[in-house]
């Protein structure tokens, strides 16, 4: 085992900024060879092996430290990218091809920093080069969606930036350590800026916005990074911090309603993965070892099935072009073999036993259990019932059967390689489904749980049957989507941005230019005055006289009559003085 | 505070004179071009020499310095090249060399008349910037302060349209009287103390004065060098000042002249008033309101300016906020981070402007609306204005976010964390405001682009190099010169006193 | 020849009064040599007073004895820094004027050039004696010699010069007639012309009137060949109408000689006391010379023609000579004395170059400069450009460093209203000097044939241009060395009293 | 749904509660919460979570929150 350490990210960023100057077909073998090369080297490395350093200032940066929390999300995130590279090996799109890469890379980035410095560093690169996945979309929509998306993006930065300082300034020193402790203003404002990029509700509405309008390929690298690299650092930094747990449920339950009223097949996987999220939220906020666990192990299932779930949505917006529930319908037929592949993802995101989500959602509830939440418990069940509803039936249903609103449209064929990308994903869905310890192995702390108890599964079959019975009975009275869009926390901060922008922006530069205007004009009249001094004088209104030197020539007499006044006036003033 | 050990040489003299030395022969080879340029690159080059020469110096700590003729009885002309002089002159000097590179390619480009009295305008202006540089004490500083103003208004009128003209005379308006406020502040420190040579921490504060004096004398000094540092009341002639041909603004409106406005504020604040005085009376707290409402201010205007040019002026001033702000704060960090932004804020302004003329050279537009599509046709120039406009909005790769990070710092060690707040909603709007340029070059559709290329090499060659010098800074701030490591030692220099 | 060198502090008068007859009558034989021999009596005449300069620095101020009668009786020449220094720079500027007045004088008072060089030595012998002159009375003669032949010069002009000549000659010879009075109280009181005694005398009989009305007699005397703000009526027109060699010989020295000698009075003769503390003169000449500046400034701003523009601001300039000295500190008297220097240099070179261009473009109206000028006299306007940057106080030209001190003594002083009229004034000269290089630099032309900027150029003849250009580069010499030239030559000045 | 489809789903429902009934009702490995004691606790709770969930959704908060896809500014 070579323990020369060769730092993950270094390899993505090296390709990244290779990429965009190879010919095309060069450019999509690099877009699946470099994720690879980098799941090669973090499964090499040992974790052990010496962080690279470096200073800056009186500050030592730690630009790498492999750790096993850190090393499962390497890898989960690298393999991500190698079945996203598959998936997107059709493109021919320059961008795309180097932003997915530069966004994968940082946020390896992330998972390896060893210090604030480069965590911020990659933190922030990844908002931008996701925000170009977005741009890529052609469209007005997408184009305001990536502004919004970015600028959201740079405010959640904002925070964390001024939460890392105030959080250096107080510690001294870079080094990441974990906050559990101290609740300072810096680590409230880190959490703050962490969980922006965890769309944690009140703060999510940037996630349900923009990927509904991302790229096809885009949608599947967007929904697998940036909200779990936040994941992984509320993990390194506040593991056991009692407001997560909350927060997590409240997000499970706040993804399922939304999902269920959203119309577009992409807007109702955002909401899915806020309620993901919301596992691992809750998770990593129990903080017990087995719940850092069970975040861990659901990130990394939720990673997989997720991607599957925006891969095929993307597929099937790929061949029919329409993305709405209610235009869609009856491609059984047509793409049978994505209906397949999208069902397996539907079972395990349900937790179907035999797929890796059960694995690992039932980790985190035990966990939850375990620690004496049981109305978490029961509520994040509750949610788990509710995933199963909208993406295990309702979505499949009314897009693959249901009534056929325009039979006759051809379908164009999707390229091999999507199918190659989405069935690697569903390989490895069902692989951790029959084999979890192949999962368990990587997780960051001892892990004696067995999912495979009978207890669970009679659970676990119980739920779901009886949740496909209802479903089937009520599908088409209530479950019907309905043309219209939900409206979320961001009407709260878009219907007054016109407002916000015409009172700040246009009342400060109209006053400038106000004040510029009055100079231009005070400037103006003092040069007509200053044309002829003695104007006032003449005190003639109307037209000024214009001044001409025989004009204003004062006689002699005048001179000598201002002798003699100065004379006279100087004489009785020092004549005065003196006496 | 280290006994900084002088040795007097005749470098800073010659990097003074070098530039000035070029002028006669710009102005007798006006005939031939290629000889004129020549003559401009050749005295760029000399100069950026001799500033690396006192470059070791400078990072061991030492002073070198030459005192000429009296200048003023007690006060002679002393060019003094102490580390935050040769710091300065290094920046000025070294972008020097790629903005003569670069306005060879606008001049030709654009065919623009009288490029003789151009070049030989710029080198004037570019000794008095390291005369300002080096200046040791008030007086000197005052003398190179008022040649740069001199110097810099021919090329502001260079178009000699009405605009131009017009924009001439505002500049003068401003600039004269800042001058004289600077004088008459001189003069009055003169009165005070008896002596007006710069020293690390402040010479005033030996003095104990009372608050009494001592605020209208900084109100003074701030109301001198603040007209050329672009703080909000004094600011409006930079933006009509944009009539300028685009070199002249970039290098001059990003890099010389407002950078000695706020190289002045800096001296001011760490050489004449030094920390301890000013936070005794108070008067960082005017400097720092002062400074946020710039910031703020500016950013906001910048949004809706659609002429390019002037959307830069207005960032421009907002980030030359950062740097008065650094300084107001009064921490060494916070100087060290003031310091670090004006090599910075330099290099990624510099790129923005240059893509402004290339655009302009290239396409004749000017303004932000009818900048859609051209990414395409223009990747370079485009792909280093989305760099810059990265770094000004603080987003790490580039170097931009280094310096914010290091004022944060700054701003927390000096017991203010709320201008943490300030610096990140400036971020949030110099993104909202060079986000929309960079999305409509690369992603919209343009029109009217057909057979247009990149513009000529000589205009993208400096614009890349400027971008990329931006770029690697951001990844390791200390690559050359190592401008941090020298940074913090001004800093610590002049914020050492405030324990 | 060493004998000639010892007595040759009276050497420069001599010499002029001589050649002022001696040259007429040469004229009068061989007009074509009246123009060199007038060159080379000055040119010796400044060399003189460079020495005599030399001199006082090595030897300190000399007393020569008129005659050698003692000095009650007899007349005394004082030779000390200050009037070395002045004389210099006097005889310097008249060379440089006269060196180019051939071409001028001939060609705007063709056939007269018999009387004017003879006047113009009369006038320099005028002046050199008004600055040499310890003697009180004697000064009196000087002065109406000096302003005599003035009169002549300005009268030989066209059209409305004689009128100009002749309110001039009315004002001067009021203003000769108050100091002749002036000097009649103080002579009757103290009993001694000469400047040193009467100084020792003063103080013991301050609160008398006789001595007080002596006194502001002699102040309005000198205040109208000062031309201080109310009493310059005279100025404007005698400086524009008269001939340019004239206005350009009278301006830069004419109302300095008679700042010099209210300078002298003020500090050397009445004291410092009197004047600052117990009378309120210092106070009145102060506000008078700010409310000078300013007036001066503002109407040059409202003039159409070039040399009444340079009238008006020479009215503001010597208002800040009159405010250096009213200011009574050490800082203030050397911004004075070293503003005169500047101000000599400066306005000569001004009215050189307006000379040029009436001599080429055939008028100095303002209002029809445009850019063709340029083109056609690139280093006429280049001298004017440096001088009017001069004049508005920039670095490195000499204006900047004497409104430096100027401001130091003010600040000193804490006159905080004069500081402000100061540098505020420097604004109002740049509004009107870059209303000109506006015009000359970049109004379009009118015409077409200027338009395409095909003119040829044809520059001033060179004996017009050398002296301009020499003008231009002395002024920023003399402003770097400005204060190598206060330490070494201001500071041993030395009043009683400061 | 053909009707070999409701007889699997039935059956396998039958099979989790007699599984139930005579496996775990001794067995307290894990910790026994609440419910653990109610027999078919978790069918009831399925069906009533369900039941809840698409109620919320459709009934309470659909007509409140939708909105025509009009075009919302930036």
């Amino acid at each position: 085992m070579i323990d020369l350490h060769i730092p993950p990210v270094a390899v993505m960023i090296i390709g990244a900024v290779i990429v965009p100057f190879l010919p095309r077909i060069l450019r999509s073998i690099f877009t699946v060879l470099i994720p690879a090369a980098t799941l090669a080297v973090i499964l090499v490395v040992p974790t052990g092996s010496d962080p690279i350093t470096l200073r800056l200032m009186d500050y030592t940066l730690v630009l790498s430290r492999i750790d096993p929390l850190s090393r499962i999300f390497g890898i989960i995130f690298a393999f991500i990218c190698t079945i996203g590279g598959f998936y997107a090996y059709h493109l021919s799109d320059r961008w795309q091809q180097t932003a997915a890469l530069l966004y994968a890379g940082s946020a390896i980035g992330v998972t390896f920093a060893g210090d604030y410095f480069t965590l911020f560093i990659c933190w922030e690169m990844m908002a931008v080069a996701s925000t170009i996945l977005i741009w890529r979309a052609a469209g007005e929509e997408s184009a305001r969606a990536g502004f919004r998306y970015l600028l959201f993006h740079v405010f959640g930065g904002g925070l964390l930036f001024s939460g890392i300082i105030l959080q250096v300034q107080g510690s001294g020193s870079f080094v990441i350590t974990s906050l559990a402790g101290g609740h300072s203003t810096g680590s409230w404002l880190i959490l703050l800026g962490v969980l922006v990029n965890a769309a944690v509700p009140p703060l999510h509405a940037w996630l349900t916005d923009a990927y509904p309008k991302a790229t096809i390929t885009g949608a599947v690298f967007l929904s697998a990074f940036t909200t779990k690299t936040a994941v992984y650092v509320l993990a390194r930094l506040f593991p056991g911090w009692p407001i997560l747990l909350v927060l997590g449920v409240i997000m499970t339950l706040y993804g399922v309603i939304y999902a269920i009223l959203a119309n577009d097949i992409r807007t109702i996987l955002a909401y899915h993965i806020v309620s993901q999220v919301g596992f691992m939220v809750a998770g990593v906020g129990i903080g017990t070892e087995m719940a850092i666990n069970g975040a861990t192990a659901h990130a990394f299932s939720h990673i997989l099935y997720t991607a599957l779930l925006f891969m095929g949505a993307g597929a099937v917006l790929q061949a029919t072009g329409k993305r709405r529930l209610t235009d869609l319908g009856g491609l059984y037929k047509k793409l049978p073999v994505v209906f397949w592949l999208y069902l397996i993802a539907a079972f395990s995101i349900s937790g179907f036993p035999l797929f890796n989500g059960f694995i690992s959602k039932s980790m985190t509830v035990a966990a939850a259990g375990e620690a004496h939440h049981p109305w978490a418990m029961l509520l994040m069940n509750l949610a788990a019932v509710g995933t199963f509803l909208s993406v295990g039936l309702k979505l499949p249903y009314f897009t693959w059967f249901g009534k056929e609103p325009h039979s006759d449209e051809k379908v164009e064929p999707l390229p091999l390689t999507m199918y190659f990308g989405m069935g690697l994903a569903a390989a490895v869905c069902v692989l951790h489904g029959l084999f979890p310890q192949l999962l368990y192995r990587l997780l960051p702390f001892e892990v004696h749980w067995n999912p495979f108890t009978r207890h669970h599964l009679v659970e676990a079959v119980q739920m779901l049957t009886i949740t496909f019975i209802i479903f089937w009975t009520v599908r088409w009275r209530w479950l019907k989507p309905k043309k219209a869009v939900a409206l979320d926390v961001d009407w709260l901060y878009r219907r007054p941005a016109s407002f916000i922008r015409r009172w700040t922006v246009e009342l400060v530069d109209d006053l400038f230019e106000g004040v510029e205007r009055f100079g231009l004009k005070s400037a103006h009249w003092l040069t007509e005055q200053v044309k002829n001094p003695y104007f006032w004088r003449m005190a003639k209104p109307g037209r000024p006289v214009e001044y001409t030197p025989d004009k204003y020539r004062p006689a002699s007499s005048q001179l000598i009559l201002t002798l003699l006044g100065l004379f006279v006036l100087v004489m009785i003033l020092s004549l005065l003085i003196r006496g | 505070m280290p006994i900084q050990e002088i040795t007097t040489s005749l470098t800073p003299l010659l990097v003074v004179a070098v530039s000035l030395g070029a002028v006669p022969l710009i102005l007798l080879s006006s005939r031939r071009p290629n000889l004129r340029e020549f003559w401009t690159l050749l005295a760029a080059i000399a100069k950026f020499t001799l500033v690396l020469t006192l470059l070791p110096g400078a990072q061991a700590g030492k002073i070198t310095q030459i005192s000429l003729f009296r200048l003023f009885p007690g006060v002679d002309l002393c060019l003094k090249a102490d580390p935050f002089g040769v710091y300065f002159a290094l920046i000025a000097s070294g972008l020097w060399i790629l903005t003569s590179v670069y306005s060879i390619g606008y001049m030709r480009g654009g065919h623009e008349h009288k490029q003789t009295r151009y070049y030989a305008c710029f080198a004037v202006c570019l000794s008095a910037t390291m005369g300002i540089a080096f200046a040791g004490n008030l007086i000197t500083f005052l003398l190179f302060y008022e040649i740069l103003t001199i110097a810099t208004y021919p090329l502001v009128i260079h178009k000699e349209t009405k605009t131009a003209i017009t924009a001439g005379r505002k500049y003068l308006v401003y600039t004269l009287s800042a001058g004289l406020l600077l004088i008459a502040a001189a003069l009055w420190t003169f009165q005070l103390t008896g002596t007006l040579d710069f020293q690390a921490g402040g010479f005033l504060s030996a003095s104990g004065l009372d608050g009494k004096t001592l605020v209208p004398l900084f109100l003074l000094f701030i109301g001198g060098v603040g007209v050329k540092a672009g703080i909000m009341p004094l600011h409006s002639w930079l933006p009509t000042a944009m009539a300028a041909p685009t070199p002249v603004s970039a290098l001059l409106h990003a890099v010389a002249v407002v950078k000695s406005g706020v190289f002045g504020v800096l001296r001011v604040v760490g050489f004449v008033f030094g920390p301890t005085l000013m936070k005794q009376f108070g008067l960082d707290t005017i400097l720092i309101v002062l400074a946020a409402v710039t910031i703020i201010l500016a950013s906001l205007i910048a949004m809706r300016q659609d002429n390019l040019k002037r959307r830069l002026a207005y960032s421009t001033i907002g980030h030359l906020s950062y740097i008065v702000m650094g300084a107001a704060l009064l921490s060494p960090m916070a100087f060290s981070g003031a310091v670090l932004h004006i090599a910075f804020h330099a290099f990624m302004k510099i790129t923005l402007f240059f893509t402004a003329g290339a655009i302009y050279i290239n396409l004749h537009r000017e303004n932000v609306s009818e900048l859609s599509g051209i990414g395409r046709i223009m990747p370079w120039t485009m792909g280093a204005f989305a760099l810059g406009s990265l770094g000004l909005a603080g987003i790490p790769p580039v170097n931009g976010f280094v310096s914010k990070w290091v004022l944060g710092l700054g701003a927390v060690q000096s017991g203010h964390p709320y201008i943490l707040a300030v610096f990140v909603f400036s971020g949030l709007l110099n993104a909202a405001y060079l986000f929309p340029i960079v999305h409509r070059a690369f992603f919209k559709p343009g029109e009217g682009l057909e057979g247009k290329t990149e513009a000529s090499p000589w205009m993208v060659a400096p614009l890349v190099v400027t971008a990329l010098f931006s770029l690697l800074f951001g990844i390791y701030p200390d690559l050359f010169f190592r401008l941090v490591q020298l940074a913090a030692a001004i800093g610590g220099q002049i914020g050492g006193l405030l324990t | 020849m060493t004998h000639l060198l010892t007595n040759s502090p009276v050497l420069p008068v001599l010499i002029l009064l001589s050649s002022a007859l001696l040259g007429t009558v040469i004229a009068w034989r061989r007009p074509s040599l009246s123009w060199p021999f007038t060159i080379s009596v000055v040119a010796v005449v400044t060399a003189i007073s460079g020495y005599n300069l030399v001199r006082v620095l090595r030897e300190g101020p000399i007393h020569y004895y008129q005659g050698n009668w003692a000095p009650p009786i007899g007349i005394e020449y004082v030779l000390d820094h200050l009037s070395a220094f002045v004389m210099l720079v006097v005889n310097t500027v008249a060379l440089l004027v006269l060196f180019h007045a051939r071409v001028v004088v001939k060609a705007e008072t063709p056939g007269k050039e018999l009387g004017y060089y003879g006047t113009a030595l009369l006038m320099l012998c005028g002046f050199n004696g008004i600055i040499i002159t310890g003697d009180l009375f004697n000064l009196y003669v000087f002065l109406e010699i000096g302003s005599l032949s003035l009169y002549g010069l300005i009268a030989v002009g066209e059209r409305k010069a004689p009128i100009a000549a002749f309110r001039y000659l009315v004002m001067g010879t009021l203003a000769g007639c108050f100091y002749l009075l002036g000097i009649g109280f103080l002579y009757m009181k103290t009993g001694s012309l000469n400047m040193a005694d009467t100084a020792a005398i003063l103080p013991s009989m301050l609160g008398q009137p006789a001595v007080l009305v002596g006194l502001m007699f002699v102040f309005l005397g000198m205040g109208i060949k000062m031309a201080l703000f109310p009493l310059h009526g005279w100025l404007p027109d005698a400086y524009t109408y008269a001939p340019s060699a004239s206005s350009a010989l009278i301006a830069p020295i004419g109302t300095k000689v008679g700042a010099y000698v209210l300078l002298r009075l003020v500090y050397f003769v009445f004291g410092i006391t009197i004047i600052a503390r117990t009378l309120p003169v210092a106070k009145v000449i102060c506000w008078l010379a700010a409310a000078g500046i300013i007036y001066g400034s503002i109407l040059a701003i409202a003039q159409r023609e070039l040399k009444r523009m340079l009238a008006y601001s020479s009215i503001a300039q010597i208002g800040y000579v009159a405010l250096g000295i009213g200011m009574a500190n050490r800082w203030a008297l050397t911004g004075a004395i070293l503003h005169i220097m500047n101000h000599a240099f400066m306005k000569g070179c001004l009215f050189l170059t307006a000379a040029n261009f009436r001599r080429k473009l055939g008028h100095s109206d303002i209002s029809r400069f445009d850019w063709s000028i340029r083109k056609k006299m690139p280093w006429t306007m280049a001298a004017f450009s440096i001088s009017a940057l001069s004049m508005i106080g920039l670095p490195p030209m000499a204006g900047f460093f004497s409104k430096l001190f100027l401001a130091m003594g003010a600040v000193n002083g804490k006159h905080w209203i004069f500081l402000v009229v100061i540098l505020f004034s420097s604004l109002l000269n740049a509004v009107y000097f870059f209303r000109v290089l506006e015009k000359a630099y970049l109004k379009p032309a009118g015409d077409a044939e200027a338009a395409d900027g095909a003119c040829a150029r044809d520059e001033a003849v060179p004996s017009m241009l050398i002296p301009t250009l020499i003008m231009a580069l002395l002024l920023i010499i003399l402003g770097l060395l400005s204060t190598v030239i206060a330490d070494g030559i201001l500071a041993h000045i030395a009043p009683p009293g400061l | 749904m053909k009707r070999w489809h409701w007889a699997l789903l039935l059956l396998l429902l039958f099979i989790s509660l007699v599984v139930e009934f005579f496996f775990l009702s001794h067995s307290q490995e894990e910790g026994s919460h609440w419910w653990s004691s109610i027999p078919a606790f978790w069918i009831l709770f399925g069906a009533a979570g369900s039941m809840t969930l698409i109620i919320l959704a459709k009934l309470i908060l659909g007509p409140v929150l939708y909105q025509r896809e009009d075009d919302r500014n930036d």
